[in-house]
């Protein structure tokens, strides 16, 4: 769970009982089950974004004018204008209606929309975490698949090693390590990157993206140093499980070199795992790294959710969270829709 | 020259199972070879020895001489280059031999290119002719192999096999998961193929019985070792090591009244290949066992022209196999295996 | 003990010695497994720590008006980790900070296996609706995003250990609950589970007889790898601020070192310890998990 | 050789007896279901030993399972003892002490994490068993061949060869004293030289305990081995059914007759049909063999002139009884 | 030197001119006058806008702002301000009265713009602007902070055109007009706020060209980033640690301003909540309506300690209810009045006040219960929690117990009443109305569903008529007098107890900032002033030199060289692989 990571080496296993579908359907019928599942889940969501929220014990509109003097019939007009008056089941039919063209309500603390606080927000947490997913995946692949065909060397066991504890390690804590280290400073080693924020602002042209790079460098850092083993871990076990089988000695008897046996046969068929792996991290991605954001003061979603729950503001809370959510069932529902392309074997 | 000749080829897993020990086979072009055994004898082993497929860490020794040419000090290019091109295998379970993210036509075209013996055009019309060959249309080059049966897979495998020509097709219990009627299927296609492009063919199974109707010559293999060879309708029919006459008594023949209600078997387990009896490895299972069978290795011996056998009833003045042979109640009873 | 025949054992015996045997094999296969004896012996060595921490470093460590130092002092020999801001000896809160982390790491985990464990089998065994309403809800909990939905959870209730403890457990059980769903469909595709029925069994004796004791063991490595997870959720719900404010634990630690701003002041001592001893339990747990499961799952165990 | 101990008497009344079994699959995403069994009268008669013979997929295992309650089939009945077979919980344990199954492979059929010793006991436990348990574990090991059965007492499934696992399930069967044995495939997964051990064992069996047994198997020298009485499958359905020593010498039905052709030593040509086995959703019409019946290929059939009716008449289901019957066309026509 | 230097020494000339970068830690909720409420908001409108007066940056007194004098009817209800006419909007139109006019109107008719800053105007009946230097506010009844409405005025022809005031964030169109010492140029949600100098402000160009509100999540990092120069101040939040002040004091180019704060840090007591209408709510502890009981809690508690575990030195020890920096109003208890630390006094007192121990050394309550409170904390302040620490163990010797009941967000059961202690605090405005008013029964809500001004539900009749008294004397002297005795009311009563006025702990690089003004001149601080003195009166460093623009890319050219070499070798190393693998199987 944190460091986003649940028992990776969980998922090892799941894809195998995960996308196998039943033999005997076909990819249309096998496509329009895992959309449909799709939307029931996204509705699971916004049920819930909207009921669990409200379990957060106040007043919403006490806590939105802060303490301040405010007058009864001052907050019921506040109510009505958040429409925090109505029946709950009005308020929550309303909510859908509106969640459903897009609309998710006005945030109390930030006096915007809630989907402007988002569009806002969402491009700063894809850069850094697009850029590290981007890193740790390639990162994670390449050294897992070293890793499974050299096992049990020195090397594999370095490799594991190293992911394995590195994969234990709290990201916040190795963001704050990093930051002594790297920005500060320690001893003769200067303080080469930013401590914080995505910009110095006031930049333009290439100066200002090298300024962007320039600040991405340690939390992307940390964030593929945590996040990679896992990558890692599922791909090497993956290739593991297939190293034993027929069809590669068949490869090898057929006279192919051993990279080309590994190449052309080895990983096509270990990827499945990976790629459900590659497809949670991505849907993650939208959530945030609400920890490296937070150490790094990156200006991104996960922070925003931090700082809209702790008012609590209630529509911007259940507008992330509705977000994060969709961005994890859009991308387990197109690693589903991929699978077939993958392993003909699925959704047959 | 012989197209295969092996000599005293031992493998040994890294485990320490010694699952091949000191086998000499030979192989003429043109000849079908069976080689039978009970599971885990070390059958597969020795099919994989042959092209140098096993696990790093195993050790292997002896000789194995690919038309004049010893596959196992080759350099590991010319290793590649003999495998498929030189002798190619049908591996057990079809099922998992073939890679089931590709299609199976470019599976069978993937060592025709590799070897470079076609163009991609080429590759692929050969595919179409090597898949109608075996019975199934062209258009199935591009399918999946989980869109096969079984039995079609199989024949893919042996399409596949027969991709770059080889002098030498190696079968590794082709027909043991197949129902008898494909089984039938697939045993005529190998026959019927064999005939036509004279190649060589080694035939692995179990079933004594398949391997008599199909093979020239049959080797009856026990713990790692040839205990019988000898011309295929002769070792069925009438085996001198005792092993080979209780694996062949264990094919019932229908209509036959003395298996009627008389199940034969053969009591006891097989041996464990990491920790072989002493002396003869058949002794502590065999009906006809001397005290010297507990000491004593016998080594294949001439029993019969064309045959050998390993036994030391073999061979004897008083020919030891025919005097167990009148005593056939020594193995028609099955019996429970209690001491 | 000397070999009693076998003929006087009475079946419990028989329980008896088979269970020792199996423990006794699974320990000789444990032992093979380098990497998982080296996370037993850290594992041993903190729970050592941890259960006798009162004796040698006593409650008082967390008291703050009795805190025997001055604020941020850096290691001596009397305080060879130094004192936090109250003066408090932080090698003292480390060692103390390892019950509460271990023991919310623990219960998290059993909490979440246990809840995984039983959906998981239910719905593995029971198939038609009930199985996929349960899959429903635990597909559900499985795309949440983990952290954020245990972020929330912990800012719905009040801060305290429970919380810490039910919000990880809440969360973090739905791939237990697909882990041994998938096993036990596996399981009861097996022909034994045919056997049973077919001997008479019931539902509740396939289940306790035959699939539990199957999923059992992916069950014990799952839990040593959730406990892992549970241990760094710990830390970064008390890193975040959610956790319990008055008791000491590692991720308590670390915020307290942050909020104290030992970060930029260079504070090292207040900040390295409690992170290493984090990672160090979790790389523990996490090592035996995967030594367990390469012992208990044959299939992995013949691909390494 | 002693020959056919308790040769089956056609008067005697059956022990147990499937009468007009359908047994239906739900198709594949709404594809036509699979009539895995299709209409079967079957009967075993105390002391009995028959036989059910069949390419892969025909429906033997469904029959097998149907007859145990394990599927409750979709139309017909089982009845045992005279009784119709009812699927509440209770009444089926209760038939299931009475009926035991054993399985096509054996070392599936063990929970690995099972000792011998629980194996055995399972049903003993299941059913409550008031007497000495170990007892009767260790009688019905040595009875399975397994002696002296202390020694197999600890062991797991892993530590012991095939065969011992299969005596270990047969030995867990006959613990509870039934009296009748299903056997799916009792030896498929064996090696040939244990295979015969088992099957003497099921002959033994029969003698001492008097036990009536239908065996599963697609393997027809193993019916030939020990088999009173042999029913050929196709399809779902039962085909020929009639003594051993008739069916397998002479065969009637043209797939019998293919069947025993293709068998290694088979004299004559092998009649090799083509084409894979046939699907049981899609169930011909007519003679449900006769797309691949080479009778008909061959123009046999036109010239015994029952063409058409192979094409399109549907054949009888034949009566379970144990005298021997064909559905086929041609074989009963006046001019085979 | 290597490339990858730190870039240490730079007061970062962007473009041209000097830039004094601020960290600061709260991020903006609006940059919409009539919307923001936070500090960092409200702080950046002082730079943004004028307001009709400013405090004097020395003694806090009203001085000129927009208006250049005012003057009142001797009513009170009439106040007239004339309006400067050297104030110009950035886009050139005169600032005027009609703008202040307009500005307070819109917050009187619309409740949108009346959000934020609403209650200055609530009491207003009337306000015209007869002429462009003329505006004139009447009232409904007399006010107190006339000459002290923190209201930023914003020209009509600009805000005119908003439709919706409750979501006009102002935070679209760059530059903002605005007649302040800064023009905002630039904003970015959660990452920074750039103003640029207003060279035509009228009291005189600010001597920085350039102020930028970088904001960092993590107080840490903006220590870090101060001692790297990569900002020029931190301000903390609310201070910085004594931990980070201690490091920060040894650093090279920096200076620690460590300034007597104007908040206190006290521990609120429930005195059980009620209504103006009477209604009782909320569930505090019955035994804490007993003046003893809240005494004695108090002499369980050691200041002392607190300022030198928690505070570090960084905090006065808390007596009256306001802070010493406020001279004229600050009161001492006597000696005998005082309820100094004494822990046996303590017992003592909850002896005699019934709450005896019980076997298990535990007080109980009238209930017979072992009393507990519940004490409310804030989250996200480690002042509470280190506290609340203290208070666990001080109050378990006197046994009773103490469940800290930290929340992100206290609102909620702080006006629900539903707490029996809870940490408070104020930031002290130069005149001290509003911190009194808060514990007058005049506060409190109306009816429990209401929002009273209260801050802890005080009531009580003797302080209301010594607050009724201060609001109506005019005499300064006297006024601070009656004051004083309002604090030893507040202090005898035990409502609120004081226990620390915490210093404004901020830090600064000397060779970014050359000097700058804290209010007041003498011992104060810079960030949250009121007022725009500290950024419109820094002066640069003149050493800052080197440009961070330039470093920063000449860094990232090392990085993507040093990545590329990597990557170089690595493939390299997976050729060599690759090449001996040919020998593998
Ligand atoms: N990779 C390996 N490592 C160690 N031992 C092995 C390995 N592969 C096979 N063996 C052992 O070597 C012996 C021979 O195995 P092999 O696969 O050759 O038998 P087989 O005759 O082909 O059996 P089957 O008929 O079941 O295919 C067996 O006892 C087996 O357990
Ligand atoms: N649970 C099921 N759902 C759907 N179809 C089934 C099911 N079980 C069996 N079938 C189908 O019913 C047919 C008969 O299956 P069955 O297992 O009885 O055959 P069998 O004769 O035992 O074959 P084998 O010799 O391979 O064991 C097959 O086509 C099979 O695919
Ligand atoms: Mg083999
Ligand atoms: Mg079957
Ligand atoms: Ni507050």
């Amino acid at each position: 769970m944190t460091a986003d990571a649940t028992p990776a080496l969980v998922e090892e296993r799941e894809p195998a009982a995960g996308p196998r579908v039943r033999k005997g359907s076909s990819y249309p019928r096998y496509l329009a089950g895992k959309v449909a599942g799709a939307a029931v889940s996204l509705l699971a969501v916004l049920v819930t974004s909207f009921f669990l929220f409200r379990l957060i014990p106040g007043d919403p509109v006490k806590t939105m004018t802060g303490g301040r003097q405010v007058s009864a019939e001052q907050l019921a007009a506040y109510r009505r204008e958040f429409g925090l008056d109505l029946p709950l089941w009005r308020q929550f039919t309303d909510y859908c209606g509106k969640a459903l063209t897009g609309d998710f309500g006005t945030s109390y603390q930030f006096r915007s929309p809630v989907v402007d606080k988002i569009t806002e927000a969402l491009p700063n947490t894809l850069l850094l975490t697009g850029t590290a997913f981007v890193l740790y995946t390639a990162l994670g692949i390449f050294l897992g698949t070293r890793s499974a065909w050299r096992r049990g060397t020195v090397g594999d066991r370095f490799n594991t090693g190293l992911a394995l504890t590195l994969y234990s390690i709290p990201s916040f804590w190795l963001g704050l390590l990093l930051i002594i280290v790297l920005s500060v400073g320690i001893g003769p080693l200067p303080g080469m990157f930013p401590t914080g924020g995505m910009e110095s602002g006031g930049k333009e042209g290439f100066a200002y993206v090298a300024d962007v790079a320039h600040h991405l460098v340690l939390p992307v850092v940390t964030l593929v140093a945590v996040e990679y083993g896992q990558t890692l871990l599922v791909t090497r076990s993956a290739l593991l499980d297939e190293m034993g089988s027929d069809y590669l000695t068949t490869a090898r008897a057929k006279g192919l070199r051993d990279d080309l046996v590994r190449r052309r046969h080895a990983v096509p068929n270990a990827l499945l795992p990976t790629v459900t792996l590659i497809f949670i991290n991505l849907g993650r991605t939208v959530a945030g790294v609400i920890l490296v954001e937070t150490v790094f003061s990156w200006p991104g979603l996960g922070g925003l959710f931090y700082q809209a729950l702790s008012v609590p503001d209630l529509p911007l809370v259940q507008g992330l969270f509705f977000v994060f959510a969709a961005a994890v069932i859009v991308m387990n529902t197109l690693a589903d829709l991929v699978y077939p392309l993958l392993d003909p074997r699925v959704a047959r | 020259m012989s197209l295969l000749d092996v000599r005293d080829l031992t493998v040994t897993y890294a485990s320490g199972a010694a699952a091949v020990r000191g086998v000499d086979l030979r192989l003429d072009a043109g000849q079908k070879l069976g080689l039978a055994g009970e599971s885990g004898c070390g059958k597969s082993t020795l099919a994989l020895a042959l092209l140098r497929l096993l696990p790093t860490g195993t050790r292997i020794t002896g000789e194995v001489l690919l038309d004049g040419e010893d596959v196992l000090t080759m350099k590991w290019g010319r290793v590649r280059a003999v495998r498929w091109a030189g002798a190619s295998v049908v591996f057990q379970g079809a099922m998992h031999s073939l890679n089931a993210v590709h299609r199976i036509g470019d599976q069978i075209a993937e060592p025709i290119l590799l070897h470079r013996k076609a163009t991609p055009a080429g590759a692929k019309k050969k595919t179409g002719e090597l898949l109608e060959q075996v019975g199934l249309p062209a258009a199935r080059a591009d399918a999946y192999p989980h869109e096969l049966s079984g039995g079609q897979r199989q024949r893919v495998m042996i399409a596949m096999a027969l991709a770059c020509d080889p002098r030498l097709v190696i079968a590794d219990e082709p027909t043991t998961a197949l129902d008898v009627m494909i089984q039938a299927q697939i045993l005529r296609l190998i026959e019927q193929l064999v005939a036509d492009q004279d190649l060589g063919l080694i035939m692995i199974s179990h079933d004594l019985a398949v391997l008599a109707d199909t093979c020239d010559r049959l080797a009856v293999m026990y713990a790692g070792r040839v205990v019988e060879e000898g011309p295929a309708d002769e070792v069925y029919e009438d085996a001198r090591h005792p092993y080979a006459r209780a694996l062949s008594a264990a094919f019932p023949r229908i209509g036959d009244p003395a298996s009627r209600f008389a199940p034969q078997g053969l009591a006891g387990d097989p041996p464990d290949p990491a920790a072989l009896p002493s002396g003869c490895t058949f002794h502590p299972r065999c009906p006809v066992a001397l005290e010297s069978c507990a000491e004593e290795d016998p080594v294949l011996r001439e029993a019969g022209p064309e045959r050998r056998a390993a036994c030391v009833l073999v061979g004897r003045p008083a020919d030891g196999a025919g005097e167990a042979h009148e005593k056939p109640d020594a193995l028609e009873e099955a019996r429970p295996s209690t001491p | 003990m000397t070999t009693t025949t076998d003929t006087a054992l009475s079946p419990r015996a028989l329980a008896r010695q088979r269970r020792r045997a199996s423990v006794a094999r699974f320990w000789r296969q444990y032992r093979a497994e380098r990497a998982g004896l080296y996370g037993l012996t850290a594992l041993a060595l903190c729970a050592l720590l941890a259960l006798f921490a009162p004796l040698f470093v006593g409650s008082d460590v967390s008291s703050v008006t009795d805190a025997p130092g001055r604020p941020m002092q850096s290691p001596s020999a009397k305080f060879p980790l130094g004192t936090d801001q109250f003066g408090r000896d932080l090698l003292g809160l480390v060692i103390w900070g390892s019950r509460v982390s271990l023991l919310v790491g623990l219960l998290a985990a059993v909490l979440s296996v246990a809840i995984g464990t039983l959906i998981g089998v239910t719905a593995g065994h029971f198939k038609g609706w009930y199985a996929t309403v349960m899959m429903r809800i635990t597909d559900w909990f499985l795309v949440m995003p983990t952290l954020v939905l245990a972020i929330a959870l912990a800012t719905v209730m009040s801060r305290s250990l429970t919380t810490t403890v039910v919000a990880i457990g809440v969360t973090t059980w739905p791939t237990t609950a697909r882990l041994v769903r998938a096993q036990t469909l596996a399981v009861e595709t097996r022909p034994y589970i045919e056997r049973a029925k077919a001997l008479g069994g019931g539902h509740w004796h396939i289940m306790s007889r035959h699939v539990l004791p199957n999923v059992m063991p992916l069950v014990l490595a799952q839990t040593t790898l959730i406990i892992s997870s549970a241990i760094l959720a710990e830390a970064t719900l008390a890193f975040l601020g959610l956790g319990d404010p008055t008791v000491v634990s590692w991720g308590g630690l670390l915020q307290d070192a942050r909020e104290a701003g030992a970060v930029s002041a260079g504070d090292w001592w207040y900040l390295v310890p409690p992170g290493i001893a984090i990672a160090v339990v979790a790389l523990a747990f996490t090592l035996c998990g995967r030594a367990v499961e390469s012992v208990l799952n044959p299939r992995l165990g013949v691909s390494r | 050789m002693t020959m056919s101990p308790t040769a089956s008497d056609v008067t005697t009344a059956p022990l147990l007896s499937a009468q007009g079994l359908y047994v239906t699959f739900p198709g594949r995403h709404g594809g036509p279901r699979a009539r895995a069994v299709d209409g079967v009268h079957l009967d075993i008669r105390p002391g009995e030993i028959v036989a059910l013979v069949g390419e892969s997929g025909c429906g033997k295992t469904t029959l097998a399972r149907s007859l145990l309650g394990l599927v409750e089939p979709t139309a017909g009945r089982v009845t045992f003892d005279g009784r119709p077979l009812e699927y509440s919980g209770r009444a089926l344990k209760a038939y299931r002490k009475r009926v035991q199954l054993v399985l096509q492979d054996p070392s599936g059929s063990l929970n690995p994490r099972h000792t011998v010793y629980d194996a055995v006991a399972e049903g003993l436990r299941i059913h409550g068993y008031g007497g000495d348990e170990r007892t009767a574990v260790a009688e019905a090991l040595s009875r399975a061949g397994l002696r002296p059965p202390e020694r197999f007492f600890l062991r797991y499934p892993h530590e012991l060869s095939g065969g011992q696992r299969q005596r270990v399930v047969i030995a867990g069967a006959l613990v509870l004293e039934p009296e009748l044995l299903v056997a799916d495939e009792p030896v498929a997964s064996l090696d040939a030289s244990v295979r015969g051990e088992i099957l003497a064992l099921l002959l033994r069996l029969r003698t001492e305990l008097g036990l009536s047994a239908l065996v599963v198997t697609h393997d027809l020298g193993l019916a030939w081995n020990i088999a009173d009485r042999v029913a050929v499958m196709y399809l779902g359905r039962i085909v020929e059914t009639g003594a051993v020593e008739q069916v397998l010498t002479a065969p009637r039905h043209p797939y019998t007759q293919a069947l025993l052709s293709v068998l290694p030593e088979a004299p004559g040509a092998p009649v090799v049909l083509t084409g894979e086995p046939p699907d049981p959703s899609r169930v011909p019409s007519g003679c449900r063999f006769h797309v691949r019946c080479q009778i008909l290929a061959g123009g046999e059939a036109a010239r015994a002139g029952v063409t058409d009716a192979c094409r399109g008449q549907d054949l009888e289901v034949l009566s379970g009884s144990g005298e021997s019957q064909v559905a086929c066309h041609w074989a009963v026509s006046p001019t085979p | 030197a290597t490339p990858l230097a730190p870039a240490s020494q730079q007061a970062r000339a962007a473009d041209d001119g000097k830039v004094l970068t601020v960290a600061v830690a709260q991020s903006v909720d609006s940059l919409s006058p009539f919307l923001a409420v936070r500090l960092l908001s409200t702080s950046i409108h002082r730079l943004m806008y004028e307001y009709l007066t400013n405090y004097d940056p020395k003694d806090n007194h009203a001085i000129p702002g927009l208006a250049t004098k005012w003057e009142s009817s001797p009513d009170k209800l009439t106040w007239t301000y004339t309006i400067r006419s050297n104030s110009k909007w950035s886009d050139g139109k005169q600032a005027t009265a009609e703008d202040a006019a307009w500005t307070f109107n819109k917050m009187m008719t619309d409740d949108g713009a009346a959000t934020a800053n609403g209650s200055y105007v609530g009491n207003f009946k009337k306000v015209t602007a007869p002429s462009p230097t003329k505006l004139v506010v009447e009232l409904k009844k007399p006010q107190a902070t006339m000459v002290s409405l923190d209201v930023p005025i914003v020209p009509k022809h600009v805000w005119e055109k908003v439709s919706d005031f409750s979501e006009f964030n102002n935070d679209k169109s760059f530059p903002v007009v605005g007649n302040g010492p800064f023009t905002l140029t630039g904003y970015k949600a959660d990452s920074y706020v750039r103003l640029k100098a207003n060279k035509g402000f009228w009291r005189g160009a600010p001597k920085f060209d350039e102020v930028v509100f970088r904001y960092y999540k993590d107080q840490d990092a903006a220590v870090s980033a101060l001692r790297k120069g990569e900002v020029s101040f931190v301000a903390g939040s609310p201070s910085l640690t004594p931990a980070q002040a201690a490091s920060l004091e040894g650093a090279d180019n920096i200076q620690v301003n460590d300034a007597p704060g104007r908040r206190f840090y006290a521990l609120a007591t429930n005195p059980g909540a009620k209504a103006k209408n009477g209604k009782k709510f909320g569930d505090g502890h019955p035994s804490l309506l007993d003046q003893r009981v809240r005494n004695a809690l108090f002499r369980a508690v050691d200041r002392e300690a607190i300022i030198e575990k928690v505070f570090q030195g960084h905090a006065v020890e808390g007596e009256g209810y306001l802070p010493p920096r406020f001279s004229q109003y600050y009161w001492k208890p006597s000696a005998d009045q005082k309820l100094a630390y004494d822990p046996a006094e303590a017992a003592r007192l909850l002896d005699q006040a019934g709450y005896r121990k019980n076997g298990d050394g535990k007080r109980v309550g009238k209930d017979g219960k072992p009393i507990s409170y519940r004490v409310l904390c804030h989250a996200t302040d480690p002042n509470d929690k280190a506290v609340g620490k203290y208070l666990q163990e001080w109050w378990g010797e006197l046994g009773i117990g103490v469940q800290l009941n930290c929340l992100d967000n206290v609102t909620d059961p702080w006006l629900a009443g539903k707490y029996d202690l809870a940490f408070d605090g104020w930031s002290v405005n130069p005149d001290p109305d509003f911190v009194m008013s808060i514990h007058t029964c005049g506060a409190l809500p109306a009816t429990p569903e209401d929002t009273g001004a209260t801050d802890n539900f005080i009531c009580d009749k003797k302080y209301d008529e010594l607050y009724a008294r201060q609001l109506a004397e005019y005499d300064p002297a006297k006024r601070a007098d009656i004051v004083q005795q309002m604090e030893s009311r507040l202090y005898d009563l035990g409502y609120m107890n004081v226990m620390a006025y915490p210093n404004a702990v901020e830090a600064y690089r000397t060779d970014q900032i050359k000097s700058i003004t804290t209010m007041p001149a003498k011992a104060g601080n810079i960030y949250g002033q009121d007022g725009y003195w500290s950024w419109w009166s820094a002066v640069p460093a003149d050493s800052g030199g080197s440009s961070e623009n330039a470093s920063s890319t000449v860094v990232v050219v090392g990085v993507v060289a040093v990545v590329v070499l990597l990557a170089g070798l690595g493939g390299f190393a997976a050729m060599r692989r690759r090449a001996t693998a040919e020998d593998r199987e």
